[in-house]
């Protein structure tokens, strides 16, 4: 029990970053309703930012974070202004192969600048283990698991109860008709991924915490895809669930299936999640279902 | 207020659907804008509301002012904030949203928390059907309700001109007469101007005070509603009247009859 | 709109036959294809090990090249993608006097070794005792990965009797979820069963997965006192923080191949990879550091010894073998009719070729193709990486499996 | 057209039907009765359950409680496609058309029940398909010329204008060779004009096909002139039932639906 | 494409591909010259058409069920890998010809895509198109967890030969890989104009009119993946016999997605779009990889690895700026010059 218990917790605290990574992919979704593939690339330069002003330049710890937000943050804009907005009003999937596009690029860049080598983030969390129960917790990956719940409860916060939030929501529905009732749209973009590129640098330092920067990091995009899609791609709430779940089902999948199939169970358990998800909820755990009218 | 002048507008650079149409209204006033199918109605509201731009439509020729200012270059959202409201076709709304914040989302391009306050309690006066299920989600809502929810929001705006695109489309008759009564209402009480385009001429004449008859992408024929109504052509073609003033039967239509089309 | 796209569309292809145009020379040459990894899994061990190999070769064409003639390093980015690699060795198979091919990672060598053989060529491939078991063209960098691992094992069967412990050690193992994290049990696994090692099943895990607590925990668990945590670096560098952070390191003798950590990587994670035993089969940390070979071509290319990695001399021992390669083909074939046979027999004729101990001795020969058969055992020591044994000889792992 | 007698011999016949959306109620214990080679109107006010009731005869829905017979076979737990196959077609309110293909391919599509080649002979193209695929194609050349799209036959459909469109919409359903047509809102959104032009094709239709039609239709013109007997639903209930006339006179009609005059 | 004034006078000539004697002639040359191409084309770019033609046989198929079904599917490189493996343990393992194995590897496929495409019957859009990806990784990870496929070590099968004529170069290969490719592509453009090919189109269109016009959804979505995964199984067969190995490294996610990229550039619902589509992938990777040595070459202080991230943003940028000049693919371009070509020379 302790055990299950054990890699259940361990399961959580990878969950978390799947959570806060698909954070990112459903806001984008919601307001713009494209899959962006390219946010692995912007969780992957918001770690690589934060790490150039904490372990290149030296920078103590708020004055590096600062920064890397507001680069990622950039970024994410740049990615709407330059490149996806020209195509406002095209077919979905030529924004989608486009944020695929971007993603080969951006990967060029973060190849180019790492020159084959691995960057790690120095300690700026707390060290050590938490021992309750027989169960032990690492401090730092404990901390990125609450920093990962508040800026859930912020970002639902966010869109419930601000003027901001309402016009995101409203955009996520019809572009034509929210213009048509003077919201503008073409602004709530940006916002949107200016707010995604900045869940995308959090989630991106909490991972880089965990794994070091290289050029496997931005492949936690589609980590964070399966975790948006099962949840339901416009919702919060579900890529917090399903994130923590995944985590869960991963770690523990591995533990007790593993011997039986002889390895590699990490590599699927999500995928049949996402599948078996899907076959019974067709839009996610805790999607929308479309009001459809005959 | 709002006067448009000869213009043109193309769809992807390509498809010509206005070839000038000119209007006016002034302060306070009812227009009725009819046709047929295709006519370019919608179009023309369209490019009063700047939405044809996210069409990859274009006025290109002509232009359109409201309250002294050119309008048909800027973003639909612009237009808004300058009184300029458009209530489209087919009572699009925000399905997943509650009633009440679609008629919040209404006043998105307004920053007087007060004001709106107010005004949403007077839009609940105008439609107590809305007060009545304004937690519900409005996906859910009927024709009727959908309607008042659209005109509802509409007015959150506080337009000084609002742009209604066939308010009748697949209501009961009761329903057409209870819209319209409200719209005359907001006419006389808020002073908003109304441009209104219907297929239902019959109602649209008896609310208005000038109406406009579209065809082919041209306006061929308008002046005030009570003179149209006496018009041969407008009594044949859009009231369904024969010639005697009695209305002919849709069992009688012949195989081969006469067909109006103006020349020009 | 279409006229805007069709010219920017002319001029990148009008930049890109230009400059493929312009690396067509008049000298004489002689072309190394290198199929890399510069921006996919491996990219870490790959990109400092073609600098490597890219620097030695503009050093010797600066000198005049190889008895008048010139090397031409042709380096194809292939993505750790099968399909690219086979379509570039087919887009570069008829350069002229085209003599090796090195494949980077075990799927590619697989896959082109076929054409390899078909065509009369020559290929390098990492590690895969395949190619030992079945004497083709394809030779390999060091000794197989294997035999490497069963080195690895000698060590813990002498750690162990100097520790003092009875009974036999127990190992576990933890590796990628690929070919290459299958490739060293081919014969490592029957090596351990022959020292009498207690060998717990096999972990295997996707690259790129973010905690490895499981696979640790269920090894530790069934009693390893030792686990080697296969993948190339950092993926071995984030096993062991993990076993670390499991407080496993304390009790578990962490091992890893020769993609284990390099002196670059160790930075911040010194604490958790101390004691972390690599077996390389070229110069590691302080080996290297202290190689002046290296060091002065790195010093000249790439400045500040900073960022040195010791993988950059791997890549320049692969350049030693060639030249040396080229030197006994040129002498028996001429430039002329030069041709990647001539290489593939010259390759074999190599035995013994000294590599300014970068790496043991050159062990190609005709029923041989190892690149060395020595390795050396280095240790982690308070952020350093030590040789804690001179270079000792492999034993034949490859042989005992059936292939 | 004067007025026909009807044999009381039901085509359709609907028991009991009863609809529920979560807590909805849609439609609760209506039957109705379709008679051969009558046309029927179904009025009622928005969100009366008109278009519910013409999804549970097509198979979209399937009602909790009730039976829906077709000439003695039961539709209720049918999918659309079977109820397609058995020659019972329809239109959309709203139009719902294949819109990438041209007003020629709308229709063709309309023939699939009838045609017999699989995928394997489709590839071919040869022989037996291709006659097949021209046999049918003089089917639907015959639609064409009753409804007046000549013009139209090679445009994409989603580039028509609306009145067009729903043109199409209505000679996609006579291409099935319908043995019953369900019309949902033909009119809506049209002028006089246009509604004569529409009156006149279903008339044409009725009288060279002498099919029943089943009809939901908001013009009041329209249904008294050209529909033989009146259902009124109201709240997913059946209000009345009878002939034109009776309708307009009564009470519960006028209040619930047709207003005051 | 005809020129103005050319009518049809039947049904049957209306429904013709072929209309005047001028394509005849356009279509027998471009024939004559594809067959006779490998006397006098250089070993490179044959091997090049070779690989170009793989890709055509994968498109068309995805375009069928993608651009004209309107399923978005995420798994044809999976399913190219049971072809694949099919035909090489077909092959090897129980000595059926080659000639035999490439349909029922076709078939293998499309049995296996029967099951991958069943979460289509109740999933849409993007969220089939991520369930498709799931099913990609599943398929992949069954064939690297099983015996017959070899697991990790991959298969090795033989060229195929006819009565010990051995097509075992790009170049005799080319033959084989050229004819299937046209026999593939000529029934799909007949598909897809006959009934299941208007049923398919339905079903993208408007599923819900389509089942009242007679449509069988699940029969048809079910079919087009069938017939989706019969090329994609038919090109992976031909992919293991030209190249020989077989291993599941082959067939990443990263192709399956440059496969979507080729049919979205190419253009959704066209089959010439699929070829436009793959020339420009194919091309643009060509050019990458080409330049990035040359390159390298020219700049010497740069390096290969450099370089080679270089041609990864170019190529990407490549992609993107074409998407933002031309997001509705080739085949949209295509049909604006055929009806301008057709029109002239009258301007609209």
């Amino acid at each position: 029990m302790i055990e299950f218990l054990q890699h259940s917790i361990t399961g959580l605290m990878t969950g978390s970053l799947y959570a806060l990574v698909a954070a990112g992919i459903v806001l984008v979704y919601k307001s713009t309703h494209v899959v962006s593939l390219a946010h692995g690339q912007l969780v992957a330069f918001g770690a690589l930012f934060f790490w150039f002003f904490l372990g290149g330049l030296g920078l103590p710890f708020w004055a590096g974070l600062i920064p890397a937000f507001v680069l990622t943050a950039l970024l994410g804009l740049a990615i709407e202004r330059v490149a996806l907005r020209p195509l406002i009003g095209q077919p979905l999937l030529a924004a989608f192969l486009m944020t695929f596009a971007l993603f080969i690029a951006l990967e060029g860049v973060f190849v180019l600048y790492l020159k084959g080598e691995t960057r790690t983030l120095p300690h700026f969390l707390p060290q050590g283990n938490l021992h309750v129960a027989g169960i032990s917790v690492p401090i730092n990956q404990l901390i990125g698991f609450c920093v990962a719940l508040l800026l859930f409860g912020l970002l639902s916060l966010i869109f419930k109860h601000t003027k901001l939030g309402l016009g995101m929501r409203a955009t996520a529905e019809d572009h034509r008709l929210a213009q048509s009732t003077g919201i503008v749209v073409k602004t709530i973009f940006s916002y949107i991924w200016i707010l995604s590129g900045i869940v995308a640098a959090v989630a991106g330092i909490a991972t880089a915490n965990v794994m070091d920067i290289y050029y496997m990091l931005p492949y936690i995009g589609i980590n964070g895809l399966i975790v948006a899609i099962c949840g339901g791609l416009d919702s919060l709430a579900g890529a917090l669930i399903v994130g923590l779940l995944l985590g869960v089902v991963e770690n523990v999948g591995a533990a007790y299936l593993d011997p039986l199939v002889g390895g590699g169970i990490k590599d699927v358990a999500g995928y049949a999640v996402l599948l078996l998800v899907l076959l019974i909820r067709p839009y996610g755990l805790f999607g929308l279902v479309k009001i459809e009218r005959i | 207020m709002l006067s448009i002048n000869n213009i043109e507008v193309i769809y992807s650079n390509v498809i010509l659907v206005l070839k000038g149409v000119s209007l006016t209204m002034g302060q306070g006033d009812i227009v009725a804008l009819l046709g047929a199918n295709g006519a370019g109605k919608t179009t023309a509201l369209k490019a009063m509301s700047g939405l044809l731009r996210t069409e990859l439509g274009e006025v290109t020729d002509g232009s359109i002012e409201f309250e002294g200012t050119r309008i048909d270059h800027r973003d639909p959202e612009e237009i808004v904030r300058m009184g300029v409201v458009q209530v489209m076709e087919g009572r699009p709304m925000f399905e997943q949203l509650t009633v009440e914040e679609n008629i919040r989302v209404g006043a998105y391009s307004r920053n007087d928390t007060a004001g709106i306050r107010a005004d949403m309690e007077e839009v609940y006066g105008y439609f107590p059907t809305l007060a009545r299920m304004k937690d519900r989600v409005s996906g859910y809502l009927s024709g009727g309700e959908r309607q008042m929810l659209v005109m509802g929001r509409g007015l959150m705006a506080r337009p000084k001109l609002m742009l209604l695109d066939e308010p009748s489309l697949g209501l009961s008759p009761a329903l057409v007469k209870e819209i319209f009564k409200i719209i005359q209402r907001i006419n006389r009480e808020q002073d908003t101007s109304i441009l209104v385009v219907e297929q239902n001429a019959v109602i649209a004449l008896s609310i208005s005070d000038h109406a406009y008859v579209m065809e082919n992408g041209r306006i061929v024929l308008d002046g005030p509603s009570a003179k149209l109504k006496e018009n041969e052509d407008i009594k044949e073609f859009y009231l369904g009247l024969s010639q005697v003033g009695k209305r002919k039967s849709y069992k009688d239509v012949k195989h081969y009859r006469r067909r109006k089309r103006w020349l020009s | 709109m279409g006229k805007r796209l069709g010219i920017l569309f002319t001029m990148v292809v009008v930049i890109c036959l230009s400059l493929t145009m312009s690396t067509f020379g008049a000298e004489k040459e002689v072309a190394y294809l290198s199929l890399a990894d510069y921006t996919g899994p491996i990219a870490g061990l790959n990109v400092p090990a073609d600098m490597g190999l890219e620097d030695f070769i503009k050093e010797v064409n600066a000198k005049g090249g190889v008895d008048g003639v010139k090397i031409k390093f042709i380096g194809i980015d292939t993505r750790y993608d099968v399909a690219r690699a086979v379509s570039a060795y087919k887009r570069y198979r008829r350069t002229p006097r085209l003599l090796m091919v090195n494949s980077i990672s075990t799927g590619i060598g697989k896959a082109v070794a076929r054409l390899i053989e078909r065509d009369k060529k020559a290929q390098l491939v990492p590690g895969d005792g395949e190619f030992q078991a079945h004497i083709g063209r394809t030779f390999l960098w060091g000794p197989a990965y294997q035999d490497a691992f069963a080195a690895t094992l000698d060590w813990i069967m002498d750690d162990w009797k100097k520790k003092g412990k009875s009974g036999t050690p127990v190992v576990g193992y933890l590796s990628w979820d690929n070919p290459y994290g299958r490739e060293h049990l081919r014969g490592g696994k029957e090596y351990a069963e022959k020292l009498g090692i207690k060998f717990l099943p096999p972990e295997f895990f996707p690259p790129g997965t973010l905690k490895h607590d499981v696979y640790l925990t269920r090894l530790a668990k069934a009693g390893a006192d030792y686990i080697h945590a296969g993948g190339v670096d950092p993926t071995p560098t984030n096993v062991i923080r993990d076993g670390h952070a499991l407080g496993l390191t304390k009790t578990i003798q962490f091992t890893t191949d020769y993609w284990g950590p390099t002196a670059l990587g160790i930075g911040v994670h010194a604490e958790a990879l101390e004691g972390t035993v690599i077996t390389s089969f070229y110069e590691r940390g302080e080996d290297a550091r202290n190689n002046p070979f290296v060091t002065d071509q790195w010093k000249k290319y790439r400045g500040s010894m900073d960022k040195f990695n010791e993988v950059y001399g791997m890549g320049m021992s692969w350049g030693m073998t060639y030249v040396a390669g080229l030197k006994k083909a040129l002498k028996t074939t001429g430039y002329d009719n030069l041709k990647a046979n001539h290489m593939y027999k010259a390759y074999q004729e190599l035995t013994g070729l000294k590599k300014h101990d970068i790496q043991g001795p050159c062990a190609y020969s005709p029923k041989s193709r190892l690149g060395s058969k020595v390795v050396k055992i280095y240790r982690v020591k308070d952020g350093k990486i030590v040789p804690i044994t001179g270079w000792r000889e492999v034993p034949n792992a490859v042989g005992l499996h059936t292939f | 057209m004067s007025h026909r007698q009807h044999e009381n011999r039901p085509v359709i016949r609907v028991r009991r039907l009863s609809l529920r959306f979560g807590g909805l109620e849609a439609l609760s214990n209506v039957s109705v009765d379709v008679q051969e080679g009558e046309i029927l109107a179904i009025i009622g006010p928005n969100g009366a359950g008109k278009t519910c009731f013409l999804n549970c005869i097509n198979g979209f829905y399937h009602p909790y409680e009730g039976e829906i017979l077709y000439r003695d076979k039961d539709l209720t737990r049918l999918k659309p496609h079977k109820i397609a196959a058995l020659g019972l077609a329809r239109t959309f309110q709203n139009i719902e058309l294949f819109s990438g293909l041209t007003a020629l391919d709308n229709l063709m599509s309309a023939r699939h029940i009838h045609m017999r080649h699989g995928a394997l002979l489709g590839c071919l193209f040869f022989g037996p398909t291709r006659k097949e695929e021209i046999a049918h194609r003089e089917r639907v050349e015959e639609v064409i010329d009753l409804l007046e799209m000549e013009s139209i036959r090679k445009k994409t459909v989603g580039s028509l204008p609306y009145g067009q469109r729903k043109k199409v919409d209505l000679a996609r359903a006579l291409c099935m060779d319908p043995a019953l047509l369900l019309l949902d809102e033909p009119m809506a959104g049209m002028n006089v004009e246009e509604k004569e032009d529409m009156a006149r094709f279903i008339l044409d239709v009725y009288e060279l096909k002498k099919i029943p039609i089943v009809l939901i239709e908001h013009d009041m013109d329209v249904v008294m002139d050209i529909c033989h007997r009146i259902v009124v639903l109201d709240f997913g209930r059946k209000l009345a039932e009878g002939r034109a006339q009776d309708i307009k006179d009564d009470e519960r009609v006028i209040r619930a639906y047709l207003g005051e005059a | 494409m005809r020129p103005c004034g050319v009518f049809d006078k039947s049904y049957a000539l209306d429904i013709a591909i072929i209309r005047t004697w001028q394509h005849w002639a356009v279509l027998i040359s471009a024939l004559v010259f594809l067959y006779l191409f490998p006397l006098f084309g250089s070993y490179y770019l044959i091997s090049f058409i070779n690989l170009l033609c793989i890709s055509i046989i994968v498109v068309l198929g995805l375009q069928i069920v993608s651009g004209f079904c309107g399923q978005i599917s995420f798994g044809q490189a999976a399913f190219m890998a049971v072809g694949a493996y099919t035909s090489s343990i077909l092959t090897i393992r129980y000595g059926i010809s080659f000639w035999l194995a490439l349909p029922l590897s076709g078939i293998m496929a499309g049995a296996v895509g029967i099951i991958g495409g069943a979460p289509s019957l109740r999933i849409k859009g993007m969220y089939l198109a991520m369930a498709t990806i799931a099913i990609h990784f599943v398929v992949i990870w069954v064939i690297l967890h099983m015996e017959i496929t070899g697991s990790f070590k991959g298969l090795y099968p033989m060229p195929p030969s006819i009565g010990g004529f051995e097509f075992d170069t790009d170049e005799r290969m080319f033959y084989i890989i050229v004819s299937v490719v046209i026999i593939m592509t000529y029934a799909a453009r007949n598909l897809m104009r006959s009934k299941v090919g208007r049923a398919f189109v339905a079903i993208r269109d408007n599923d819900l009119a389509g089942e009242v016009m007679g449509v069988n959804l699940y029969y048809y979505k079910l079919l087009a993946f069938f017939i989706s995964c019969f090329y994609a199984g038919v090109a992976g067969s031909l992919w293991a016999h030209l190249i020989t190995v077989v291993n599941a490294e082959q067939f990443t996610l990263l192709h399956a997605l440059e496969y979507v990229g080729m049919l979205i550039i190419g253009g959704m619902g066209s089959i010439p779009g699929v070829f436009f589509g793959v020339l420009f992938i194919r091309i643009l990777n060509e050019l990458v990889m080409f330049t990035s040595p040359a390159l390298a070459k020219a700049l010497p202080w740069m390096g290969s690895s450099p370089a080679a991230s270089l041609g990864l943003i170019a190529f990407g940028l490549a992609m993107a700026v074409f998407l933002i000049f031309e997001p509705r693919g080739l085949a949209h371009r295509w049909e604006i010059f055929k009806s301008s070509y057709r029109l002239y020379p009258f301007a609209h």
